[in-house]
């Protein structure tokens, strides 16, 4: 068993319009910057993949990673639990002129959402948002004389993931805070890919530290020394790049 | 010449259906015994119920490590790439259709692919373990069996009559004398042992074996 | 003669009540300060949404690691004993009841404990991120705040006029006048600054003070 | 922060006749053997706790760990997927003569039902059991034209579990596939305490390989070299040891 893809380009290949894709990090932090930017590539040259909804706790920042990607008009709709950053700006001005759909969800809704998708459960029951904006049109019920939320899981045609080590069974390990969404979202996705800063030989990985078991993985593709949103930003890069 | 398949033989058969690289569980005794029969060059990755991923077969006795076991709670060993999890998570791997295949003992089985094969009835102690799980969530769920009963009654069925494991939940049936697909409602006979008639099985069958193309032979090497 | 808290005089009262050992939660921005002003020999372990609990204070600039953030994306460090955990293990500590205490800043607070400190209204882009999540499930869920609005108004109220963040959920408010309990339905006033009258405080309270016992004054270090 | 406690007798002193315990383990393996045969000893000296709910995945083997717990009369009533096994006839036993009620969960709705004690989500659905016998009773509704099975969390006054590695805080590590429910008792018990093989200084389990984070441990007991189930019924052991 061999999941290694060997260019982001063929990692991205398969993604079709009107995908729903989730994709892993919490801001910049275990975000797949290179995953985003080959799909950015794809649909410079080709066109496609469009209108995607797209599942991210938050809307990008500066004008790199998921920030491009809306800026690119890919992204239909977003799902997330915060929308706003330090420059959320892409985001900001299309959702203001009605061009982008936003489905907000707090986040550790969304977390078990995803987790909820992955694990075959496809409703569960939480306190939160119960009695706000955020719970309208959603089935209420009591429990031990408290009211609960119905919450639905979210499911994904495909995951862009990062992680730190990958071995060719997609056994997965990630960098420190950098894990958040990306265990869950590899579990939520009928296809996941991810990148991985060092990938390694089956049983390069103690089996006791893997995080996310190669099951819920289908590719990855090796991303050596990746590169992290937050630099980029303090570099006002853009993506793609912009010349003068 | 044989008149129906032994156990090996049947868990040969099963094994063939099983592509390179496809996530499997097998059930507790006799379905453990596909895993011998992989053919060469295909290497499935086996999922077991307490937490483990990639695990091979059991090591020499003597050297066991108790907290190295599968779900029969025999000792196994680890192959490269093999992960531990926690119960919730190996279950999310069952129930969120992540394994692509899961073989499983059975009872009975009823041609709307109902499936028993966790209780004998109201005596004694139930057990039912993770069989209900399993039924749920695998991508394909198959069945090995004998034809009949130890007293030579059907177990496959109109309907089960012992207390079931799932509802509408196996596609194949691989048997002592066929291999049967559940398709719609219907048994449908896919390979039957070239000796047997499909009067002389179909008499065995408790419900209507149906046709949808040729019978292929069910042929399996001497094990 | 200071008319009412700092910010951080607010923080730093709020933090004499946060136990040794105990799992804190402090939401972005202001309530981020509590941590500044433990009392010596206690040391709270701090938990962010995004999967770190035992996380110390902000690296020195140029030094930072941007996989090492907070729920507000600033750098962080980590102290012996932390730990990493993906979205759904951090929300299990936040809605399971795990966390000892969140400390919330808000718009609104009502007599009724609901709180409003998500969103101002239907303008711009809403964002909620994890303040719903974080307000149920915590065993004490408290909110620093000023007493009164920018322009004057009170904040807390008898009923929140904003969209709310939670219900029923607020038990005790550090404001830059006072320390209010939240019990069945009524603001207890606990704590009010030495200078203020109770009848001044009242008046720019937007529900009615109940008494419980003795008002203690609320006295904290220049800061 | 210390969470360590200096004796198995004091770790198992909080608990109270009736309590609901969680007991961590897969048959053997991962099981706490000796914090159960601690509260045997407390059972012996004082008669208490008894009328215990328990929640385990199997019975107990042989006369040691939970089977020799139930053998002493302490269990009430066991929550379990799987009460038959090589050597369960302390249970079947006393379950055949009515002396000990049994509630019987699937397996993966068991660990799902422990996880969602822990992770307050008050009851979830789940394509399990359905059209069986032990979804009777239980609300049936039915998500994106599939029929679902909907079931409570369970959570516990006590967890009794066993880790490798347990640090000052808590934070635990697990041996192979003795990590098993352990990790989701821990959560969905008010109170848990863990036998660990090694107790280690805060900073002595790297934080990416913190299965347990101490925020769900309550206090860890260091028993070195635990005993292992299988190993003792091997040698036909019973808890406490019969004298002749």
């Amino acid at each position: 068993m061999d999941k290694r893809i060997a260019t982001l380009a063929e990692a991205v290949a398969g993604i079709e319009d009107g995908a729903v894709v989730m994709i892993g990090g919490f801001g910049g932090s275990g975000a797949p910057i290179e995953l985003i930017h080959a799909l950015i590539d794809r649909f410079i040259a080709t066109g496609s993949p469009k209108n995607l909804t797209v599942v991210n706790n938050n809307a990008g920042n500066g004008h790199v990673g998921l920030a491009a990607l809306i800026e690119q008009g890919m992204v239909a709709k977003l799902i997330c639990s915060f929308p706003r950053s330090a420059d959320p700006k892409v985001f900001t001005e299309l959702y203001l002129a009605g061009k982008i759909a936003l489905e907000l969800v707090p986040q550790g809704t969304l977390a078990e959402r995803i987790r909820a998708g992955g694990a075959g459960i496809p409703a569960f029951y939480t306190p939160t948002s119960y009695g706000t904006d955020l719970a309208q049109g959603k089935p209420v019920e009591e429990f031990d004389g408290r009211p609960y939320v119905r919450e639905r899981w979210l499911k994904a045609d495909v995951a862009l993931i990062k992680a730190e080590l990958g071995d060719h069974h997609g056994n997965l390990t990630f960098r420190m805070a950098a894990r958040n969404f990306n265990p869950l979202m590899a579990m939520a996705a009928a296809r996941t890919i991810a990148q991985v800063s060092h990938a390694v030989e089956p049983g390069g990985i103690e089996p006791e530290q893997v995080i996310t078991p190669g099951i819920f993985v289908q590719g990855i593709v090796e991303v050596p020394a990746p590169a992290q949103e937050e630099a980029l930003n303090r570099a006002n890069a853009h993506y793609p790049e912009v010349t003068a | 010449m044989t008149s129906k398949l032994s156990n090996a033989q049947i868990a040969w058969r099963a094994a063939q259906d099983i592509a390179d690289g496809a996530y499997v569980n097998l059930g507790i005794g006799f379905p453990e015994m596909v895993a011998k029969f992989q053919p060469p060059g295909r290497e499935a990755v086996f999922h077991t119920e307490n937490g483990v991923l990639g695990f091979g077969e059991a090591p020499a006795p003597g050297t066991e490590d108790w907290d190295l076991i599968n779900a029969g709670k025999k000792a196994i060993t680890l192959k490269p790439g093999a992960a531990f999890f926690h119960h919730a998570d190996s279950f999310a791997m069952v129930r969120g259709g992540h394994l692509d295949v899961a073989i499983l003992g059975a009872y009975q089985v009823a041609e709307t692919g109902d499936l028993a094969n966790w209780s004998t009835g109201p005596k004694g102690v139930p057990a039912v373990g993770g069989a209900m799980d399993l039924v749920h969530g695998a991508k394909r769920v198959a069945v090995i069996t004998d034809h009949v009963t130890k007293d030579g009654k059907p177990k496959l069925l109109q309907a089960c009559t012992l207390p079931l494991t799932g509802v509408g939940c196996v596609t194949r049936v691989y048997t002592s004398l066929a291999v049967i697909d559940i398709e719609d409602g219907h048994f449908v006979l896919r390979e039957k042992l070239p000796a047997l008639s499909f009067d002389d099985l179909q008499a065995v069958t408790g419900a209507t074996l149906h046709l949808d193309g040729a019978v292929a032979d069910l042929i399996t090497p001497e094990l």
